[in-house]
């Protein structure tokens, strides 16, 4: 059997799970099509409030997309072996949410139609085009290195020469999106609350804690599900590297909140009262917020004690809170906080409708598809690896000619067009 | 020999669905090569671009005039028999033709669905008599 | 007479450095015609187009709003209830609102409440412009930003990029919203940003914008900001003016006479 | 060789049909006589082809499949690649014709590292099916050229290919991934000395014939453009047996129709025809139930049957005379007993 195959042959519950993610989707691509039908309004967002959920969302995957940066650089540059096993993980990660980010854009755009307007004019002044550029060449980089490296393991022959230049190019190509993606926002003069100089660090220091989080999660849930173990030491390597990130990041944040609280510049502050304290009577956001931040303290917690950082109980439970902290930080309070207030000092309410939800939701659907079938190829494939190596063991001779005499009689040389 | 019903059946269906045009009843004979029924305008015959052209083309000179009136600020169309208009698809071209009765006939007919120009623009209502080219400067 | 290779070569190279030459110039004096839309004359000199808000003027008129109703119908702006759809080209805001920083605890407020007319303020250096992944809007020579709703792609990216709130979405289809349409003028398509034009549609036609015609206190003033003999350009020379947010460097080409 | 001389083919073809554009008497073959000669030609040849195969005998059903069979019942069978009903077949049939399953199988044998390695080799499966369908697309939306007025369907789907505003007329995506397609297929010949080699000239001539067509098609409504009013009254006037003389026709589109029409003409003749053939495909449409049910060939022979027991009954005396014990007896009396 062939890697594509193996996205094909599953067992009942690798169907029944996809299937339900499909009916998600499909329920999302209605919403859609409504959207479309009756335009933009039919979301929360408004003539303040001008960007809302699908951006939010479209900034933290990009995070999760760049976090894959953090399995693969130990692994390729300090040859950090305990990474080898989930490398691909983390690359597969990274193709399902750069997918995930480029639907969000799609869907926020008032005129989808006209969206190769982009690339029909191309404007090198505009850091949008760079987002365009750097999103999309790191979607091929990281179809490219998967690809080829998943071909080479099944194949058992070396990755060609090539491809090493390609990964290590992808290294700094991961930090460049959530840069770029920060400069979209710390770039405009007239948002207060995203000119700041430290947007695009914070934005890879949440990146690396919740991308990271998410990667646990996953190795959890496929040891659980699988057969597959990433290995103990690689995810208590993953959680260190969370938790470093966790640090920074909260670090960050009170580094921006004393410059922008102790400076009281007014214009400055009313964006995080308005997040954090509410404004003008408006506390729409307000438990969110510290929702968010009480999550993060309390991962913070968990994962500084070694002891529980290592612990199969509390592991999980410290990551869905960054990823769930990170997410109300980034997927939330961001984007909305900025626009509130308006340059006209006013406070609009913004609250996702459902459509919204719905198309939020398709779009993670399909990000959850994605990363199922791409992690079933990936499992498929080191399974029937391991099985052969297991098999070849014991009875050399006839295990090669049993395993090879059924895949010769498939080869077949097609030449219909 | 049971699968020969299957088959003549499957080749019956494509050729039903091959010739669909020649006996689809949508239209009587002798109205197939009617073409739709274009309103000209009465009062003037010259167009931007000789007839030839505007049927085959019009959408390249409309896409031009687009980019030159709202991009460069360039208005003003100096057209074959050196004649002046002005670079608008409603008040140049709307102001001798209709919508309903020129261009949406033929649209329809030729099933080309696509311009989104009218989501934006609007027959004017302004007297078909009163437009006229003006003459070069 | 025989003409070798090499004359061959200098002739032929003579004739294109003509015609290139040629081509030069016909550009250079194409491009003095072109895009100076002056009312009135062509002049060579250069155009920013202005306006100066005289508050004080405008004041006086408490409820008139003769500039938003010509502009709006002049331009198919509609009138939309939902107010978080709102689209708006010249509206009113409140002094504190619109001069947030103007305001001190115990000076006189005397401005308090007082509705400013805003619109797009047309920077000299726009930061909608700079962002505008399209080129859907750019500024002209003459200083208006304007913008081509043909190619906007609805990211709004220039709305979160514009200090002044001075542009709109088109959230849903605006055409239901508008009482009268004015056949001249397009309406726009749902998912594209509108904002002020400047009315450059009049000023090609040498008049002068909708606003500004239609105020009877004419408090709204516009013209060349770059004429120091200009109408707006003695006014400013005369009178105390502001921008907006001038400390942003957007350079608003839009002076309020305080 | 076999690309130069199909090339050249097509060419002489696009000649003809500019060429032909230019005169009365060419204007009237190539719209009046081709149009219906191929049609003619299409339909007949394409039935006699496929009746001819409806008449070959199928003598049982060909187990070659793809997955498990259905066996034990504790063995999981495969139900679609190793179908056992008809709803199985019905599967298989549609996943062959709607998503090309046997070309997404391919694979691609090579040495490496001193053995022999099956590699996956997806990118025909990929280009075929992108070609197809987009084919079909085109096809559907021609039909808004033939009939009147236009269905919804037709229109939305026009709405649908065009659905990004590219350029006026705004850019079909069917019209690109036809070209990119083709162009892929064609350099997938020419790439690999092994298909190079298997290539003959009729493999050449039917892409170079369909890139004729696209390109043709994508000259005459992106380039050159064509007076689409007249090219629908034509074709209306084709339909309806009226056909009217199209002298305000562009060389082009003349050109484009006799591609059309030799493509027509040629398909019966041609490895096009699999487009009739993947339906009789045995190994995809027949179940695999030869062990469970018996089947019996209708055309065989009636076999003159004679039994143990009647050659026993026949021989009885001589048997018993003999000795040989009987079997008929032997059954009474294990009854008795």
């Amino acid at each position: 059997m062939f890697m594509f195959e193996k996205a094909i042959a599953g067992s009942r519950r690798y169907w029944t799970w996809l299937f339900g993610l499909l009916c998600v989707t499909a329920a999302g691509f209605i919403s859609y099509l409504y959207q479309l039908n009756v335009g933009l309004g039919v979301t929360g967002m408004s003539r303040d409030v001008s960007w809302g959920l699908y951006i939010a969302q479209f900034t933290f995957f990009v995070g999760v997309a760049a976090s894959a940066v953090m399995v693969v650089l130990p692994y390729y540059l300090h040859d950090y072996k305990q990474f080898g096993r989930i490398t691909i993980l983390g690359e597969f990660l990274a193709i399902s949410a750069v997918i995930m980010c480029c639907l969000f854009i799609f869907v926020d755009l008032g005129q989808p139609m006209r969206v190769l307007n982009i690339i029909l004019y191309p404007t090198p002044w505009s850091l949008m085009f760079w987002d365009m550029i750097s999103l999309s060449g790191y979607l091929v980089l990281n179809v490219i290195i998967t690809l080829v490296m998943l071909t080479a393991e099944r194949e058992e022959v070396p990755a060609p020469g090539w491809i090493k230049p390609v990964i290590l190019l992808s290294i700094p190509w991961a930090v460049s999106i959530h840069t770029v993606t920060a400069f979209l926002y710390s770039g405009l003069p007239g948002r207060a609350f995203w000119l700041t100089a430290i947007l695009a660090p914070r934005f890879l220091a949440s990146a690396f804690a919740s991308g990271p989080a998410l990667l646990i999660l996953f190795c959890l849930v496929l040891r659980r599900l699988t057969g597959f173990d990433a290995g103990q030491k690689a995810i208590e390597k993953l959680a260190v590297i969370v938790t470093y990130a966790t640090i920074i990041n909260i670090f960050f944040i009170l580094v921006e909140a004393f410059t922008v609280l102790y400076g009281r510049i007014p214009g400055d502050v009313q964006h995080l009262e308005y997040l954090y304290w509410g404004l003008d009577g408006n506390y729409h956001l307000v438990p969110w917020m510290w929702l968010s931040i009480s999550l993060g303290v309390a991962a913070l917690i968990l994962l500084l004690v070694p002891a529980w950082r290592t612990s199969p109980s509390l592991l999980p439970v410290a990551c869905v809170f960054v990823f769930l902290s990170l997410w109300l930080d980034k997927g939330l309070g961001l984007i909305v906080g900025g626009f509130v207030p308006s340059p006209l000092e006013a406070v609009t309410q913004y609250t996702p409708t459902l459509p919204e939800w719905s198309i939020v939701m398709g779009i993670w659907a399909i990000g959850a598809l994605l990363i199922t079938v791409f992690y079933k190829i990936a499992l498929s494939v080191r399974e029937e690896l391991g099985e052969l190596a297991g098999v070849q063991h014991s009875i050399v001779p006839e295990a090669e000619s049993h395993q090879a005499a059924p895949s010769i009689v498939s080869t077949r040389m097609q030449q219909a067009d | 020999m049971r699968d020969r019903i299957w088959i003549i059946a499957g080749l019956a269906l494509f050729a039903v669905v091959v010739t669909a045009p020649f006996w689809s009843e949508r239209t009587p004979a002798k109205d197939l090569t009617k073409v739709p029924n274009l309103v000209l305008p009465v009062n003037q015959k010259d167009c931007v671009a000789p007839v030839s052209y505007m049927r085959a083309s019009h959408m390249v000179l409309l896409l031009r005039w687009r980019e030159e009136a709202v991009r460069q600020g360039q208005r003003r169309y100096v057209a074959f028999d050196g004649k002046v208009y002005d670079k608008s698809l409603t008040k140049t071209c709307l102001g001798c033709h209709n919508k309903e009765q020129f261009c949406d006939r033929c649209h329809t007919y030729a099933g080309v669905s696509g311009p989104y120009c009218w989501n934006c623009h609007n027959q004017p209502q302004t007297n078909v008599a009163g437009i006229s080219p003006r003459s070069m400067p | 007479m025989k003409i070798t290779r090499k004359d061959f070569l200098r002739l032929s190279g003579l004739s294109f450095l003509a015609a290139g030459t040629l081509e030069a110039a016909r550009a250079v004096a194409g491009s003095d015609s072109s895009a100076q839309n002056s009312p009135g004359k062509p002049s060579a000199q250069p155009v920013r187009w202005g306006m100066v808000v005289d508050v004080q003027k405008c004041r006086k008129d408490q409820g008139c709003d003769a500039c938003i109703g010509a502009c709006n119908s002049a331009h198919n702006v509609p009138h939309l209830a939902d107010p978080k759809h709102e689209v708006k080209w010249i509206w009113t805001e409140p002094f504190e609102n619109v001069f947030p920083f103007e305001q001190s605890e115990y000076a006189q407020q005397t401005d308090a409440g007082i509705p400013i007319p805003l619109m797009c303020n047309h920077c000299a250096s726009p930061p909608c412009v700079h962002v505008c992944p399209t080129q859907a809007t750019w500024k002209r020579d003459d200083g208006i930003v304007m913008m081509d709703w043909h190619r906007c792609i609805g990211c709004r990216y220039c709305m979160a990029a514009c200090p002044y709130g001075s542009r709109s979405f088109n959230w849903v289809d605006p055409r239901p919203a508008i009482a009268h349409i004015n056949p001249d003028f397009p309406t726009r398509t749902k998912g594209v940003v509108e904002k002020c034009n400047f009315c450059e549609e009049r000023l090609a036609q040498g008049l002068r914008p909708a606003c500004v015609e239609a105020c009877p206190e004419k408090a709204l003033v516009f013209g060349n900001l770059a004429d120091p003999n200009s109408e707006p350009r003695q006014l400013l020379r005369k009178r105390f003016a502001v921008q907006r947010e001038p400390e942003l460097g957007t350079g608003p080409s839009i002076y309020y006479l305080v | 060789m076999n690309a130069l001389y199909s090339v050249l083919v097509v060419l002489a073809l696009v000649l003809a049909g500019l060429a032909g554009g230019r005169v009365e008497a060419g204007r009237a073959v190539l719209t009046l006589a081709v149009p219906y000669a191929a049609l003619a030609i299409f339909l007949v040849g394409f039935f006699a082809r496929v009746l001819r195969w409806a008449w070959v005998p199928v003598p049982f059903h060909i187990p070659t499949t793809c997955g498990q069979q259905k066996a034990l019942a504790w063995i999981k069978p495969s139900k679609v690649d190793n179908p056992s009903s008809r709803w199985g077949v019905f599967a298989r049939m549609a996943a062959e014709i709607l998503l090309f399953r046997s070309l997404f199988r391919n694979n691609r044998a090579r040495m490496a590292e001193k053995r022999l390695i099956l590699g996956e080799s997806k990118y025909l499966w990929l280009g075929a099916l992108a070609f197809h369908w987009a084919l079909l697309l085109i096809q559907l939306r021609h039909l808004r050229l033939f009939i009147e007025p236009v269905p919804a369907w037709i229109d939305g789907l026009e709405r649908l290919d065009s659905f990004f505003q590219v350029g006026a007329p705004q850019i079909y995506l069917s019209d690109v991934i036809v070209l990119a397609a083709l162009a892929y297929l064609l350099y997938r010949r020419f790439r690999d000395p092994a298909v190079r080699f298997i290539s003959l000239f009729t493999d050449y001539f039917a892409l170079f014939l369909l890139l004729g067509v696209a390109v043709s098609g994508v000259l005459m409504r992106y380039f050159v453009r064509v007076d689409i009013l007249s090219v629908k009254q034509f074709a209306l006037s084709l339909a309806a047996f009226h056909p009217i003389d199209p002298s305000t026709l562009n060389p082009l589109f003349l050109a484009h129709l006799l591609l059309v029409c030799t493509l027509a003409a040629y398909f019966p003749f041609s490895k096009l025809m699999h487009m009739g053939g993947v339906f009789l495909s045995p190994t995809r449409n027949l179940a695999n139930d030869s062990r469970r049910r018996r089947h019996v060939n209708p055309w065989n022979y009636p076999v003159k049957k004679h039994t143990y027991a009647e050659w026993e009954e026949e021989f009885r005396d001589k048997l018993k005379a003999a000795g040989i014990p009987l079997e008929a007896d032997d059954a009474g009396n294990a009854r008795t007993n």
